[in-house]
């Protein structure tokens, strides 16, 4: 079933009755020829891309709970390519670019809005690091615009320039970034995936990597064994406790990064904003509501929740650079799960064990690597190669030591 | 969250900075045949349990202790609160 | 701070080149690494006795460098006899640097101390009385590339010595400088800073691959031998000048080498820090090369699209001034 | 006599004092510190030597001691000692010579700046600026905790007295927090 305006108006007089689930509700079989854990948006582009690039048959999507409801629909919505090393720009400039098509190729609207980002620099070494970091954006394709203090001025009045604790002195904007509806990307790939004939099964959690002579033959799961020609662990956020079970320990720690949203606002912000001298970034949503982030919680966890002193250490942050915000209460917090790889990249790779693969460390860049993530890692399933623009993503990194790429 | 430290008792934990797993305290011998291989398990490869787990915390903002902690990272419960010069002369870092 | 019996041992673990010999009375320059390999801090200990070496950092790093000391103090060998206090709140410093760095010196410091250049000579340290009987600490040591020394006094006199050190300088014509003139200073010595330190780089990269002595235990020895590390392309530090001197040498800039196409999978490089340099009479930078080391007098282009930069430069040693340290030690 | 003139942790030539409803907040600046860390195997001639100086027992983990010269417990194995500025400006001298090799003695008068605080209700204005517990802060007590991000001792002299004493550079900000605390507080 295609979404049109066509369609809308049909069911808009005939009472709604036409509409179908969005997805099946699978059950699982007892082989696939390729299962991938986590039903989260790189689970889902993967097995979305491994139906549409490499025409992949009998592939599922187990999920431990629902679909959307773990990063996938805990983040800050954010998507943009400002990164600096070579290992990394040119995949989430892809990223960037799959996010632009994104709606027209699965039909589904997932709200991409190209508001821009900015990154505020506050000082003359921050400009320095923040002009390299912009000529190695350009020199891989993706767009970098340095503005001056009055280009800022005049985009965002609000902002104290002169005689603030941190005074502005111009900013690193990437205009094509922006944000996107999260938990619509999780919908609209299960959507699509389920149309190319992926099972999508959730309620399924993995207990255990049934292994043979160093081949993964496939899952124990709470919905019974499910075998598989290649395994596939996609599930940022709990990577350490998945892969414990198949004895693996990884580059890996996890912790908490909490995010926030306000009470819905008149339109304020243009666009996202992240602080330069302190731990803050912002945006606000279509809704109204200004959603902002900063610091981990800073150690090890996997309660999905967050704590006071760094509560108080964003809205500190908050303060310096928006004190308009100092009014406005906050309606909700929550936390999310983040792989915090030891050098910040993140990893999609084979694993020592025969037919079992891996997709996590994805620190901060979870959410806006979905579409590349999903891209590389089905193109790696799919012809045990790299692509071409996660060649630098691999577990061997930190032995050769490879890792400032 | 509050730390019962061994030698100053319940202390607000913004007094602390985290200071990563424990195991960092098993740092390789630097002579070993498989120094290299230990030194790239020792700098990267971590347990990362969802349960107990023990860390170092540094009581930065108060006597300069380090600490060693088991924490349950899915409730933040402690169980155990040492100090890490003990914990390190206990598994023999005394050379 | 730093002290105890086993102080120059514990030092030797923390720096990756060796303390262990350094006599009492001199200081020396130490790099720290992570225990990944990648360069932490630098800056210079001075030993003021068998068992007490005073030990700098950068002003940013001051904390978390005690952090990482005190973090091999206790978990990594902690029968050790050492102990760290910070003493950085308790002394105000001063660079006083130029030709004229000893004359004015002697103006300041109690006469019984020798201030010759046999007497003290460069990297020497020591606890000096100045003005009449104030304890003081001496360094000769310097950042800016110049005869220079540093004075310190307890905090509470650090505003009376500053009016004391212009006073006695008002016939050198002695002024104040700030971080600006001293960032110019630095770059035309090729010395690396916080723009050189970035999280990534390490001593080989820096160019002091050779000061990693393996010839002890120190953090980060073994991971910096990891093959990435040591390829033979790896980023070197260099120095840049344009080759029209009217043009900029802007930080931030990548390099590329000549001919080839300017895009990411052809980059060489990049600029780190750069300024316009009076000694030399046109912008001068200093950055990070491929193979570097071995490209000097190489013109490679300079790009640096984001604000419309496209010129050559020429590759040149990182010591623009003063190359063989006459200056420091005359 | 050297002929440098000292100014206090605030800049001035006297120190600052503030008062506001119950409070009196005064910048200190005639005091010595002196930090004494004992080395491997030192503890007890440390603490031997600190009593010499103290004429008094040796503090214990969060607890201050002394006549003249008091101690007050910084740490495992580490002290500070605090005395007159004018009567023992060389207290880093007096402590080297008792420890004899024993310890580590590091001058520390210029690292701190001090301010008291006194009067009626000071736990009113402690609550407002660290975690710790004011309802069993006694006179004798003394512990290191976070004021406005700095690192600060807290000294309870009386019921009705505290020091605290936080980084000299800090002194304006650390004085800053503390008026802010006592100006909500009354």
């Amino acid at each position: 079933m295609r979404y049109s305006g066509l369609r809308v108006i049909k069911e808009a007089l005939t009472g709604h009755k036409g509409w179908k689930p969005t997805w099946r509700d699978a059950t699982p079989q007892n082989h696939y020829d390729f299962l991938v854990i986590g039903g989260g948006g790189h689970g889902l582009a993967t097995a979305y891309y491994l139906a549409r690039n490499h025409g992949a048959k009998k592939i599922a999507v187990i999920e431990k709970g629902w679909i959307g409801g773990g990063n996938v629909g805990r983040n800050t919505t954010i998507v943009r390519s400002n990164y600096l090393l070579d290992g990394n720009e040119p995949f989430y400039e892809h990223s960037l670019k799959l996010w632009e098509g994104l709606e027209q190729d699965l039909n589904y609207n997932a709200m991409v809005s190209q508001r821009g980002i900015l990154n505020l620099v506050h000082s003359d070494a921050q400009r320095d690091a923040f002009t390299r970091r912009g000529n190695a954006m350009i020199l891989n394709g993706a767009d970098a615009d340095l503005m001056s203090t009055k280009d800022i001025q005049k985009r965002y009045p609000f902002l104290n320039v002169t005689d603030a604790r941190f005074p502005i002195k111009g900013g690193l904007a990437q205009h094509r970034g922006g944000t996107v509806r999260h938990d619509a990307v999780a919908w609209g790939y299960a959507r699509a995936a389920d149309q190319l004939g992926v099972d999508i099964i959730q309620n399924c959690e993995v207990l255990g990597f049934r292994i043979e002579s160093g081949k993964c033959l496939g899952v124990e799961t709470s919905r019974g064994y499910i075998g598989a020609s290649k395994v596939a662990s996609c599930v940022a956020g709990s990577s350490g406790r998945l892969m414990a079970k198949a004895e693996m320990r990884l580059p890996i720690e996890s912790h908490v990064l909490q995010a926030f949203v306000t009470e819905g606002l008149k339109p304020i912000l243009p666009g996202v904003i992240t602080f330069g001298a302190g731990h803050f970034y912002c945006s606000q949503s279509d809704k109204g509501g200004i959603v902002f982030g900063g610091d981990l919680d800073g150690y090890n966890s996997y309660a999905q929740r967050g704590n006071l002193p760094v509560v108080e250490d964003v809205c500190e942050g908050a303060m310096a650079i928006f004190p308009m915000l100092g009014r406005v209460r906050l309606l909700r917090m929550w936390g999310g799960i983040m792989d915090m790889s030891m050098d910040g990249s993140p990893i999609i790779d084979q694993t020592h064990i025969d037919s079992l693969y891996f997709n996590g460390g994805w620190c901060y860049g979870g959410f806006k690597a979905t579409p590349a993530s999903g891209w590389c890692y089905a193109h790696l399933l799919a012809t045990d190669t790299p692509h071409e623009f996660a060649t630098a993503f691999r577990f061997d990194r930190f032995a050769k030591g490879q890792n400032d790429r | 969250m509050i730390i019962n430290h061994p030698i100053l008792g319940p202390r607000d934990s913004a007094e602390f900075t985290y200071m990563g797993d424990a195991a960092l305290l098993d740092r390789p011998d630097w002579q070993a045949k498989d120094a290299l291989l230990q030194f790239i398990d020792y700098g990267y490869l971590r347990d990362n349990p969802a349960g107990p787990h023990t860390e170092l915390w540094y009581h930065e903002q108060g006597d300069r202790s380090f600490l060693v902690i088991t924490r349950d990272t899915t409730t933040h419960e402690i169980s155990s609160v040492k100090l890490a010069s003990d914990v390190a002369r206990g598994r023999g870092r005394s050379k | 701070m730093c002290k105890g019996l086993t102080s120059a041992t514990f030092l030797n673990k923390i720096y990756c080149n060796a303390f262990g010999k350094l006599a009492v009375g001199k200081t020396r320059y130490g790099l720290m690494l992570r225990e990944d390999g990648i360069a932490m801090d630098d800056g210079t200990a001075g030993r003021l006795a068998e068992d007490h070496f005073v030990v700098t950092t950068t002003t940013a790093n001051a904390a978390s460098v005690l952090r990482h000391m005190e973090f091999a103090r206790q978990c990594l060998w902690p029968d050790l006899d050492v102990q760290l206090i910070s003493t950085t709140e308790a002394w105000a410093q001063y660079a006083v640097a130029g030709p004229n760095a000893r004359k004015l010196l002697e103006k300041v410091v109690d006469p019984e101390f020798d201030l010759s250049n046999e007497g003290f000579p460069f990297m020497a340290c020591s606890n000096i009385k100045v003005c009449g009987g104030l304890r003081a600490r001496l360094f000769r040591i310097s950042f800016s590339g110049e005869l220079a020394y540093e004075i310190a006094v307890p905090t509470r006199y650090g505003d009376a010595m500053i009016r004391e050190l212009m006073q006695a300088g008002e016939e050198f014509e002695v002024v104040p400088y700030g971080t600006e003139a001293l960032g110019v200073m630095r770059i035309e010595k090729g010395h690396a800073a916080g723009n050189e330190l970035n999280g990534t780089t390490t001593a080989l990269n820096l160019g002091m691959g050779k000061m990693v002595s393996k010839k002890k235990d120190s953090i980060g020895s073994i991971l910096s031998e990891r093959e990435g590390l040591k390829s033979e392309d790896a980023l070197k530090l260099v120095g840049f000048k344009p080759v029209d001197p009217k043009n900029p040498v802007p930080a931030g800039s990548h390099l590329m080498t000549l001919g080839d196409p300017v895009d990411a999978a052809h980059d060489q490089g990049y600029v780190t820090s750069a300024c316009y340099s009076p000694s030399l009479k046109c912008s001068i930078a200093i950055g990070y090369l491929k193979s570097g080391d071995a490209r000097k007098g190489e013109i490679i282009r300079l790009v640096s699209p984001l604000t419309g930069f496209d010129h050559n430069v020429e590759v040149v040693s990182a010591h623009f001034v003063d190359p063989e340290g006459e200056r420091l030690r005359a | 006599m050297h002929r440098l003139k000292a100014i206090t942790a605030l800049g001035g030539t006297e120190p600052r004092v503030d008062q506001h409803g119950p409070i009196t907040l005064s910048e200190k600046s005639g005091f010595a510190l002196a930090s004494v860390a004992a080395r491997v195997g030192g503890t007890k001639a440390t603490t031997m030597a600190i009593k010499r100086l103290t004429g008094a027992p040796v503090p214990g983990p969060g607890q201050t001691n002394g006549t003249k010269i008091t101690a007050f417990w910084t740490g495992p194995d580490q002290w500070m000692l605090e005395a007159p500025y004018n009567s023992h400006e060389k207290l880093f001298e007096q402590a080297t010579a008792e420890v004899k090799g024993k310890a580590s003695v590091t001058e520390q008068s210029d690292g701190w700046c001090r301010f008291d605080l006194q009067g009626e209700g000071l736990s009113a204005v402690m609550e407002r600026l660290c975690a710790i517990n004011m309802h069993n802060f006694e006179a004798g007590h003394a512990t290191r905790t976070s004021i406005e991000h700095l690192g600060c001792f807290v000294i309870c002299r009386t019921k009705t007295h505290i020091s605290i004493l936080g980084p000299r550079s800090s002194a304006g900000s650390l004085h800053h927090g503390l008026l802010i605390a006592i100006r909500s507080a009354y």
